[in-house]
């Protein structure tokens, strides 16, 4: 068997379904969140359990939503509950193992801004805003985040805190009475990061296959640090490649139009 | 206790310049007739709430309408940003506009409280987010038994709410079923409600015992339009007209080509319109 | 993720001596075979918390099995007082009980607040009545954006809780439909969950997408007791045995005729014994 | 047509249910209340909307339920909700128009006692408790009271305020903040009452036929007040008599057992 070829937005969203367990109760952004999630599901997690905030629980859709509230998220659940239920009892209720977040701007401690770039009261450009996100981010176990690189999105200082992260590193969730874990991995289209156990910066700890450390470094903002042994991501199986690829399909002929 | 009357009479009664109105609605059930009403009507310095303004917040907003937001995510939902609202924040265009800036958890938060007849809500939000620095509607207390410090926002008590729903019976009760959203929160918390319906039947007494289900004395108006949720979708009825959603982003991006669709397809246009424009979408639904 | 285990398991490995636990259902789906087989395995020193503790907590405290009682109405509904339970308060008899007394308002609210994950609960409550004079755990905070004076109450955090619902499927969700009660919050705010269901079911798939349904993962063990809740009722299956409730009184009233019955109808009963005395009452459900 | 006879507590249950109106939301208790209401509901008032605690809404109950969460009344009712739904939007939110209770013990203000006869801490009597009275006695936009006359029920002082009423008469309430009416009709099986609009003590507008003030005073524990003008309350009507009579046979019959 020759080894498929794959993009590099193929490879984050394949790396990226593979942390997810068959018993995680998972709070699903748009977007390559959901696209994982769903990859998971069709692959090795059938039973992971997808939640979308319109208050979706347990859905198994055969395309892509494109929002968070699509009637096939509707017509494929365990059940659906009133938006005002779904931030308190399984939110914030402390029932959701991964919230999957995505990011306009990120900086080294997986501090989030889907808020504004610059200025709050006069932005350059104003952003969607927060919606879920700062209550994902400290109510749910652990937070996974996924993005693709760039200087843009990945910065030294993000303008807005739209959800936090680690803060300023090391103990600011505790500090902040914060008992969740935050965020534990990032999964960008190149590499897979996850926070130092003492700074909480995120370092990275298997490149992509082909990727080097100076493409990394040359879409990103802040300096890179690297685990001491970094290992090779295994590149996406043809199971999980086509799986990905028929719902990518699936999902754009839907989205098209009737 | 509920009337039935038409769309432009239940706008016109229930919403007046200055209101705080919200269209609510949450990707399902969005109620687009009702907007575009209000838009035919004119209406201005509107406080426009919702927790998810999509295109017709940012149809609203780019005709002039509204002179303050309060929300959570604004956003064309899977497609991007919303081009009018950005104009409006950004430049100012066709006027300024006040923004009162929340997260999910506590705006439904603060619908619920206002349902519930408290004047503020609690819940364990924004620690660490910015937002409680920007706005000055987000307080903290301690809980007097553990002193956990908990976030507090006001609760919503709009002037008006409309929202879409699949169904009312003959004495008004109304039936919403599938994505159910905050709209049941919404009515509850309003002074006056107004919703549009894809149809009247005679009773509910088959369906399930714990439906959402609001009773006739709690809904002000109910205007029969049928699609009257398009491009968004009723669940049962017809399904979401993503290639519309997709569409907006361009026809938002221009000032010129913004006017010029809202001419034809709002301004020109009537509730009775919107049938046909679900036809299409009826067997996905 | 739940198991589907005989309910003596259920039983002994959720509950504990010392445990808080609530065995809730309001009027309807009263979990009585769990209670039953609670008396039987001898449980001693528990806090018993429930909104409307009726003939199963009667008997739990007239068997000698509660240490303290958190409720807000404790009486046979529509029958008149619980006679053990007054024998406990009124006389010491088995021995003394603790008392923690809300007002249904005030419990809801708890439940709630434990299934959302709160440490406490706020409600307009308790206003001139005196359960907030005798009862420490009714305290008042004031609202920071309108300076009003609210109640709050801890939330409620059982050790464990035991439902009964219509049924589960394979893998273990739970449907619970009709009255409802305080079921799902019970169940959300709990450490451990164990439902009796009437039957177990291939799946859902043709219910309706807004049904109280528990997610698998929320429930620790699933006990299959067909007649679980009798003399309460089970919405689809039979009907409220009314008759036991009446009889209930005069039993109660005197402490040998109770031990007797107690020894006759749970001590050497079982769990199967409940599918015969629901037989003719299902017509009626 | 001759009179027909009727008891002083078929009087009662009659008199409250006149005064209920077809566009009432009434929070109804079990018991008195609840017949009152079924029959207003049955004879002059077809439309009007009753909701028990247990979260039935606009239920229509074909006999009397024993407990508040009869099947009988989830299987009649619009729609049923869950309990914390119906006391925070529905009773909390003001939606209620009547609070229709009953009561162990009762003052000239209205106040009730459904907890204990004696001290809180070593009663003499162990009562049920308050269950829903307290918000609903401060939530609903007006209470109405029922109960049979006995010096034991009607006390000048209660032993425990389960529920407040007018507190100590006059403007009670409002120095508390409360801002719903409170008691404004109390139906004996002897008279209706109404506070007197300065003071707030129940005072007798009506007695019921044949009844008269001695009667009354002999079975009230203060002194009794009486309006300027004390009206005779009308004498059940054929229909009510013969409602009120078929709805207790059918329910009679029904609680008996299966």
């Amino acid at each position: 068997m020759s080894k498929p070829e794959f993009t590099p937005n193929e490879m984050m969203t394949i790396a990226a379904s593979r942390a997810l367990k068959n018993d995680d109760v998972c709070f699903v952004g748009i977007g390559a969140p959901s696209a994982a999630c769903n990859i998971a599901r069709l692959t090795h997690a059938p039973d992971i359990t997808l939640i979308y905030e319109s208050g979706t629980i347990g859905t198994a859709p055969d395309v892509l939503p494109l929002s968070i509230g699509d009637g096939e998220l509707c017509d494929t659940a365990l059940t659906t509950v009133p938006v005002p239920e779904m931030f308190r009892y399984w939110l914030q209720g402390g029932r959701i193992t991964i919230g999957f977040l995505g990011a306009a701007q990120i900086d080294k401690y997986g501090n989030i801004n889907t808020t504004v770039i610059g200025d709050y009261d006069s932005p350059k450009t104003r952003l969607p805003g927060g919606g879920g996100a700062p209550e994902i981010a400290t109510s749910s176990q652990e937070v996974y985040i996924t993005l693709a690189q760039s200087k843009r999105g990945m910065v030294e200082k993000i303008d807005f805190y739209t959800s936090f992260g680690h803060g300023d590193g090391g103990d600011h969730r505790q500090k902040l009475g914060i008992d969740t874990k935050g965020p534990t991995l990032l999964i960008t289209d190149l590499a897979i990061w996850k926070p130092d156990p003492v700074t909480k910066e995120f370092t990275i700890v298997s490149l992509h296959p082909g990727v080097t450390r100076d493409q990394v470094q040359e879409t990103c903002g802040w300096t890179v640090s690297f685990a001491a042994n970094v290992e090779e991501t295994p590149p996406p199986t043809e199971l999980e490649l086509a799986t990905l690829r028929d719902l990518k399909a699936r999902t754009e002929a839907a989205h098209k139009g009737a | 206790m509920a009337r039935f009357v038409p769309l432009s009479q239940a706008v016109a009664e229930n919403l007046g310049n200055g209101d705080s109105v919200a269209f609510e609605g949450f990707t399902h059930l969005i109620p687009t007739a009702a907007a575009h009403e209000a838009i035919r009507q004119g209406f201005r310095d509107l406080t426009l709430i919702r927790m998810t303004p999509d295109v017709v917040y940012d149809q609203m907003i780019g005709m002039g309408l509204a002179r303050k937001l309060i929300f959570s995510y604004a956003g064309n939902p899977g497609v991007g940003l919303l081009r009018r609202l950005r104009d409006a924040v950004e430049n100012g265009f066709p006027h300024k506009l006040e923004i009162e800036e929340h997260s999910h958890a506590a705006m439904a938060n603060a619908y619920e409280a206002g349902a519930a007849g408290l004047p503020c809500a609690i819940f364990r939000g924004y620690r660490g987010a910015e937002l409680a620095r920007v706005n000055p509607n987000i307080k903290f207390i301690e809980c007097p038994f553990t002193g956990e410090s908990l976030a507090a926002v006001p609760a919503l008590r709009p002037d008006v709410v409309f929202i879409h729903a699949q169904k009312a019976d003959r004495k008004g009760n109304v039936l919403v079923e599938g994505i159910v959203g905050i709209q049941k929160e919404a009515v509850l918390a309003a002074k006056r409600a107004v919703v549009t319906v894809e149809e009247v039947v005679d009773d509910f007494s088959d369906l399930h015992p714990n439906l959402t289900i609001l009773p006739h004395w709690t809904v002000t108006d109910i205007a029969v339009v049928p699609g009257g949720a398009h491009p968004s979708y009723t669940h049962g009825y017809y399904a979401r007209d993503n290639a519309e959603y997709l569409k907006w982003d361009k026809i938002a991006a221009d000032r010129d080509l913004f006017r010029d669709w809202m001419q034809k397809n709002v301004l020109d246009a009537t509730p009775e319109d919107f049938v046909d424009r679900v036809e299409k979408l009826r067997d996905a639904g």
